[in-house]
């Protein structure tokens, strides 16, 4: 029982961000299940983090409400900013929706009296609890995995491999779209939520170009073939640079070789079942 | 027994450059303590860990360094922001975290076990504006600070108010973002509005290539820097234009006293280069903590020490190579008392010919 | 005050243009977004520092030393890394993740070796020379970056457009399959786009860092998102649109400082980036071809 | 018959993942005639050209062109050596203009430029919808047209082996007629082919030499005319 | 039967730049049974369908489904208003399943609700069984059943076509569009998709389709219309088709040896 306290008074902040980090995984996941390469998510989580914490800094909202709020503002921009963009393709989205966070993070960077700017918020009540993001992460996983084997999933999958052929199979391209645009940014600020209410402290350099590539290299290192892979990419991507504090001046560099070496040898991420099968198929036919 | 304590700072990442030089300054002067003896006949044992620059990490590495390794107090981290993060943690396990290099409004608001002897800029900066204006004949002057960073932000608010405060007029105020390569939009605009000085608040990275490109612009006023441009370093990264800039701050390379000199020959021999103010603050704020360590009778307990600890560190005086130091106390947010500002004098230098030269 | 400005945007242009060349070539033949190009320009500059601080050599040779560094540099990462992904038929964005991990490897690599302090070129390498006229000011570095990134332009595009090497270097950007078929050494000329794509990343890298002054492990990671703005302006993989989409950012940048405001400099800048998006979906130069049913 | 084959096959397994789709197969092709080898869908006709071209791993067997080994050679190398594959779905290059696609296809050759531009007017002759097409991109031609480019682009590289995979699919009967009149013409000027067609008739009816395969195994050779009154042949593709 | 046609395309014209791929095209598929379109390479067929199923605006005139006005319909409403079509170069779902393949067609068919998903899982339930029962049939009815959970990725050439035809039966058409329904299948192939065919329009589904084998469409259709750079330029039975001397000329060539058109007499 004192291990185990112990251990989560050193390691709480790590177990929560490995939750939030997968909410984030699975956010961008959705996109890239219908296609997309929408790199809109960090933006998102900043626009869930920023509402959220001004609404219980400076209003006292009540936790429940500050989180639909946070889910509820970005969901809102990606309805906005779906329309016009969702029309575009391959890399000319992902950068239009990175171009999108650039816009926002600047914005946030001189709306100083709402944001703080670049000085950020301070003092965001620490109200996130464990079992908020434990529970977060069960519902998105239940509602996706759901929401996978529907027809909307298959609609999804069907417009990833030919939006054309997809439309004239009577799937509606853009509402699909858009569909997975908005679930995605809603459960970016979900996550932007859970990670403001955790860490004192949110500033607009969090939620930029770089945390945009981590949450993409999560989600695909992981396999995007279900819903195991973002979890698992989340959860192995935060681990990975504590596990290897021993490396000291080195350790990012051994960390970059791990990636690089993942990739090499499990190319469709770390979760693909098909390659399990095949090794179980192996293994069946050699016995 | 050895005194636990923890160093928590930036050492990947963008925010190593400064990370590094203050590991290098405890570093330092743990072996000056222990080679003297230690404190009291306790040895200090530094737990050194990489914060990254991020707060999700400063909070993690805080967590390891107070619970795991149970270290004595926290020096660190480097960044204002991760220290937003960070500090509420040590707050909240009742640990002293000591910043070095946290300029920012606000940190030491956090709690009572929050201490840092990082001057802030509001202390220093009226003073390095006023001696250059009265040096340099200054009467209005053009503001340039990178806006996305809170080093160089919080920088920039301190300029705004001191200069509103001395009345002074500015020609316009103009921004730039980290990893900027090229000024010369910036500096053009600055040199048509006819302004006598350009008041920078920008660290190094940026702030050298801003010197050389206005003097090729043939901007050739004086510049009013802030502590990111407080490095020796100035003379080599713009070299042949590094003339005419005013820097304010307790410490100074040219400072000749004997604590000073020194540090920086120890500094030189162990790391082969050049210390900076970072190194400086965190080379003194290790004596500091001896100091205080030094009336704390080691128990065994924790908890206890730890308390002990902090109830010792407001009273320590120390004068250092950053010169005579003590602590004040800060106020939080509802004016209630918090933790700890440095109190310290500063000193306004210029270059010349590749030395920092007081200014009187 | 204005000819400055527009004389400062052309070689704020050319400095984007001349980071994007080896990015958008890279792109357009191996269809990889080579997120370590960032590093591998840094590493040029490294390469070029190292080599003229220690012994003593003229501009010309650093140049060439981190030309060729960087060339190998390119061919080891190919090598090692993309050879192995294409041979596994590795979906689309993987290469990109792995380049992500080259990078880590890189910058870290590089801070760990030579500190994460600013390093800079020995004094005196470029002629202080400069051009004024008429109350404009060009430094000799600057005409130099101008120049040569026009040059490189030119060649680039005469040698992809006009030779029978472009054209089997755009059917491999197709279809390697294809161009399998057609008798074209697939696997050599991946390389050859690989060395020759970090090869002028490194020449940036040089000429870059020698106009900032500063050299620095992640000095590579602002100016790639640069980048991908203006290869993604130009037109993916479209030598003539990287040229074309730095000039845009460089002039949108300083035109937004000294009109509209140094704080919304990159507001305006990726705002306008967004617009193009809207109405030109693939760039400036993308091709609008839709794909045939 | 010709004493030595100019292709000789022996013993060609491919898989795929653990599903062996070529399961060992022997043939040969001999200077000058047109071989043809017919089978249902999936039988493993596209994978063995593919194999051949090197497209494909060999899991076992040789290919030997003319005395030279072609086994372990790269697709590049193979090419070079002369032979020269229509792919099935044709590999157009859809950015490329006609033209550039027809160039490229001489892209091994080392002969005269001007060389290159008679063969290109005698494609053009053969083919004269796709001079009409010439500077437009080749991914906006029809599907037919794709299919004589493909052609064209493969007779540019002057094979002394040429590889077909369904040369006929989707063009109309004229062109159908024309094609194969065409491929007879190139073949009496010299050129070894090797042709897998699903038009059996038309296919039995121009080869000198014919295989039947079946789930990765050929089942039946023979004379091409031999074949086509094979009852057993008759009853499985030439339908009812 | 009503007398208006099933589609009706009207003065139709269709440009690419300077190219006119179409010019004035009228076309009146019926009601009921199989209608042919052929025509050299490049006279636009694909064309014709394109614009049919809304990929592609028209540049003049007007197609009307069961006398509905297509102009600015979205592709897949134009789906769900009862036209599916096949494609020349196929376009399956690689990566999906037959089954999922199959059941992606039923999508407009099933009838829950986008997020009510969700929340009633008894319909939903129902619902995809009811899809998977639906897929697997139609899967038999091109005899893919037996692959139903392989990759389609994996399907031979002529399997692929096949798994293209039961996926748009899959959206329950009024009107199938087959390109080059029997491209790349061999004689005794296209023998058996023949019946299949024949087998669907029993159904009740009308069929309009592009195909250069003589033998399959003249055994086929009973209206065919052929197309010749983008015009219209003979219309009618099987045998007046065969016999037209412009069609002869344009098309079917004169080749004494009538084997190449694979014995027009099936
Ligand atoms: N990439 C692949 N992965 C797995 N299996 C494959 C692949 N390509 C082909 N196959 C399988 O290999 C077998 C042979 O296929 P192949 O394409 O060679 O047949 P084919 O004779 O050319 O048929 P068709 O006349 O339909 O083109 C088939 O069972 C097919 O399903
Ligand atoms: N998107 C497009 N852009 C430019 N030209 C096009 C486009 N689509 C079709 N074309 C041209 O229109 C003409 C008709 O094409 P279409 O595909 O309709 O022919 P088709 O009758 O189906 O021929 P095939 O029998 O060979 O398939 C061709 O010359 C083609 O090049
Ligand atoms: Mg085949
Ligand atoms: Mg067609």
């Amino acid at each position: 029982m004192d291990a185990l306290n112990n251990f989560w008074s050193v390691y709480s902040n790590l177990v929560l961000t490995l939750g939030t980090n997968a909410l984030l995984a699975l956010s961008i996941w959705l996109t890239l299940s219908c296609g997309m390469l929408a790199m809109a998510n960090a933006a998102f989580m900043g626009i869930g983090a920023y509402t959220s914490a001004i609404l219980t800094m400076t209003y006292g909202v009540p936790f429940p409400v500050a989180i639909a709020a946070g889910m509820a503002a970005p969901a809102l921009t990606a309805f906005v900013i779906g329309k016009p963009t969702l029309r575009l393709s391959g890399v000319y989205l992902a950068m239009a929706t990175l171009a999108f966070g650039e816009v926002v993070r600047i914005v946030v960077l001189n709306a100083e009296s709402l944001t703080g700017g670049a000085l950020g918020l301070n003092g965001i009540p620490p109200i996130t609890q464990w079992w908020h993001v434990a529970l977060a992460l069960v519902l998105v996983l239940l509602g996706l995995w759901r929401l996978r084997r529907s027809k909307v999933g298959r609609a999804f999958e069907a417009i990833k491999e030919d939006e054309t052929a997809a439309g004239l199979m009577g799937i509606d391209v853009q509402a699909h779209k858009m569909l997975a645009f908005v679930l995605g940014g809603a459960i970016a600020g979900l996550a932007g939520v859970l990670n403001a209410h955790q860490t004192f402290f949110i500033g607009p350099n969090e939620f930029g170009f770089d945390r945009g590539v981590d949450i993409l290299t999560m989600t695909v290192l992981g396999g995007i073939n279900g819903l195991t892979g973002p979890v698992l990419g989340g959860v192995i991507l935060t681990i990975l640079p504590e596990a290897l504090r021993a490396f000291g001046d080195f350790r990012l560099v051994v960390n970059g070789v791990i990636l690089v070496l993942i990739v090499l040898f499990l190319p469709k991420g770390i979760w693909d079942p098909a390659r399990f099968r095949q090794w179980f198929g192996r293994k069946g036919a050699a016995a | 027994a050895d005194l636990k304590i923890g160093v928590a700072e930036a050492l990947s990442g963008g925010a190593a450059q400064y990370g590094v030089a203050i590991r290098n300054g405890f570093e330092l002067a743990a072996s000056e303590i222990n080679a003297a003896g230690g404190i009291n006949g306790n040895k200090i044992e530094l737990v050194v860990a990489d914060e990254q620059g991020k707060k999700e990490e400063a909070i993690n590495v805080f967590k390891k360094l107070i619970f795991q390794d149970q270290v004595l107090m926290v020096f660190g981290p480097t960044l204002s922001n991760s220290a937003q993060a960070a500090d509420p943690i040590a707050q909240a396990a009742k640990t002293v975290a000591f910043g070095t290099s946290n300029t920012a409004d606000g940190i030491t608001s956090i709690g009572d076990y929050v201490f840092r002897n990082s001057v802030t800029e509001a202390d220093v900066l009226p003073e390095t504006i006023k001696t250059a204006v009265k040096n340099a004949g200054i009467k209005k002057v053009a503001v340039l600070y990178g806006n996305d960073d809170v080093f160089t932000k919080s920088g920039y608010d301190n300029f705004k108010k001191a200069l509103d405060d001395l009345k002074i007029p500015v020609t316009t105020t103009e921004t730039f973002a980290k990893g900027d390569v090229d000024f010369k939009a910036q500096l053009t605009k600055i040199k048509a509005s006819g302004a006598d000085a350009i008041v920078l608040s920008a660290l190094l990275a940026e702030g050298a290539p801003i010197m050389v490109q206005a003097r090729q612009l043939g901007l050739n006023v004086p510049i009013i820097g802030g502590n990111g441009m407080n490095s020796v370093k100035v003379f080599e990264l713009a070299k042949g234009n590094s003339d005419n800039l005013y820097v304010g701050s307790p410490w100074s390379a040219s400072n000749a006293t004997p604590e000073n000199t020194k540090f920086i020959k120890a500094y030189n021999e162990k790391y082969k280069t050049a210390p900076d103010q970072f190194a400086a603050q965190a080379y003194d704020a290790m004596y500091i903590a001896a100091q205080a360590l030094k009336g704390v009778k080691i128990s065994g307990n924790l908890t206890a020490d730890r308390a002990a600890v902090r109830d010792a560190l407001p009273n320590a005086k120390w004068t250092g190579a950053t010169g005579a130091f003590q602590f004040r106390r800060a106020t939080d947010k509802a004016g209630k008392p918090a933790g700890y500002d440095a109190q310290q004098t500063p000193i306004v230098s210029v270059t010349k010919g590749a030395e920092f030269v007081i200014a009187k | 005050m204005l000819e400055q400005q527009l004389v400062n945007a052309l070689s704020l242009g050319c400095v984007y243009a001349l980071f994007a060349l080896g990015f958008t070539l890279i792109f357009g033949v191996l269809g990889v977004i080579n997120l370590s190009h960032g590093a591998v320009f840094m590493v040029g500059a490294y390469a070029a520092v190292q080599a003229m601080a220690r012994f003593d050599l003229p501009l010309w040779a650093g140049l060439l030393f981190a030309f060729v560094f960087c060339g190998l540099l390119g061919l080891l990462i190919d090598f090692l890394v993309l050879r192995p992904l294409r041979a596994r038929n590795a979906p689309h964005l993987i290469p990109m993740i792995a380049t992500i991990g080259v990078a880590i490897i890189l910058n870290n690599g590089i801070q760990g070796i030579f500190g994460a302090e600013n390093v800079r070129f020995p004094a005196g390498v470029v002629s202080g020379e400069s051009l004024d006229l008429a109350g404009i000011h060009l430094t000799a570095l600057e005409l130099g970056i101008i120049l040569l990134s026009f040059v490189l332009m030119g060649v680039l595009m005469v040698a992809l457009k006009r030779t029978q090497l472009g054209r089997a270097l755009r059917a491999i950007a197709e279809s390697p399959k294809a161009a399998y078929l057609l008798g074209i050494n697939v696997e050599g000329l991946f390389f050859l786009t690989s060395f020759a794509a970090a090869a002028l990343g490194g020449l940036a890298g040089v000429l870059i860092g020698l106009y900032s002054n500063a050299v620095f492990p992640l000095m590579g990671q602002p100016m790639l998102h640069k980048g991908i703005a203006v290869i993604i302006l130009g037109g993916m993989g479209d030598i003539r649109g990287a040229m074309l989409g730095g000039l845009f950012l460089g002039f949108a940048e300083v035109l937004s400082v000294a009109y509209i405001g140094s704080t919304m400099r990159d507001a305006v800048a990726f705002g306008l980036l967004f617009l193009v998006l809207l109405v030109r979906p693939k760039g400036l130069f993308g091709s609008m071809q839709e794909r045939k049913v | 018959m010709s004493a030595s084959p100019l292709l000789k096959v022996e013993g060609l397994k491919v898989s795929y993942g653990h599903i062996e789709a070529v399961k060992g197969i022997d043939f040969e092709l001999h200077e000058g005639q047109i071989t043809t080898l017919v089978g249902a869908n999936g039988a493993g006709k596209s994978t063995t050209l593919l194999a051949l071209s090197g497209l494909v791993k060999k899991a076992a067997g040789r290919v030997v062109l003319g005395g030279q080994d072609l086994t372990p050679l790269s697709p590049h190398k193979i090419v070079a050596s002369g032979m020269v594959q229509v792919a099935e779905g044709r590999a157009t290059l859809t950015t490329l203009s006609v033209r550039e696609n027809l160039e490229l296809g001489g892209y091994t050759r080392r002969d005269s430029r001007a060389q290159r531009a008679d063969d290109l007017d005698h494609i053009y002759t053969l083919f004269p919808r796709l001079k009409e097409r010439s500077d437009g991109l080749a991914g906006n031609l029809s599907g037919g047209e794709q299919q004589m480019l493909a052609i064209g682009r493969a007779l540019m590289a002057k094979p002394r082996v040429l590889l077909l995979d369904e040369p006929s699919m989707g063009l109309a009967p004229i062109i159908v007629q024309d094609i194969f009149r065409t491929l007879r013409e190139i073949n009496k000027a010299g050129l070894t082919v090797f042709l897998v067609e699903q038009n059996v008739r038309q296919a039995l009816k121009i080869a000198d030499r014919a295989y039947v395969i079946e789930t990765g195994k050929i089942v039946l050779e023979g004379d091409g005319r031999e074949l086509l009154g094979n009852p057993k042949v008759q009853d499985a593709y030439l339908g009812g | 039967m009503s007398t208006t046609p099933l589609l009706q395309l009207d003065g139709v014209s269709r440009h690419f730049g300077g190219l006119k791929v179409l010019q004035d095209v009228n076309l009146e598929v019926p009601q009921g049974g199989i209608f042919g379109l052929i025509g050299p390479n490049g006279a636009g067929k694909t064309t014709v369908f394109n614009l049919t199923t809304g990929l592609l605006p028209t540049t003049g005139g007007t197609i009307r489904f069961e006398g509905r006005d297509l102009a600015g319909v979205k592709p897949h409403e134009i789906t769900r208003g009862g036209i599916a079509r096949t494609f020349q170069n196929i376009r399956i779902f690689k990566e999906m399943s037959l089954l999922e393949n199959v059941m992606v067609g039923m999508h407009a068919k099933l009838r829950y609700g986008g997020l009510g998903l969700l929340a009633s899982s008894g319909l939903f339930r129902s619902e995809e069984r009811r899809a998977r029962d639906r897929a697997r049939e139609l899967l038999s009815w091109v005899k893919l059943d037996h692959k139903a959970d392989d990759a389609a990725d994996n399907l031979s050439y002529g399997d692929q076509r096949k798994l293209e035809l039961a996926r748009a039966l899959a959206t329950e058409p009024k009107l199938l569009l087959l390109d080059e329904p029997v491209a790349g299948m061999n004689s005794s192939e296209k023998t058996d998709l023949m019946h299949e065919i024949r087998n669907i329009s029993g159904r009740g589904y009308t069929i309009f389709m592009i195909e250069h084998d003589m033998r399959f469409v003249m055994g086929l259709c009973e209206h065919i219309a052929v197309l010749n750079f983008g015009r219209i330029i003979a219309r009618g039975g099987p045998d007046q088709i065969r016999n037209d001397p412009q069609v002869i000329e344009a098309y079917l060539g004169r080749e004494e040896d009538e084997a190449t058109n694979e014995g027009a007499a099936a």
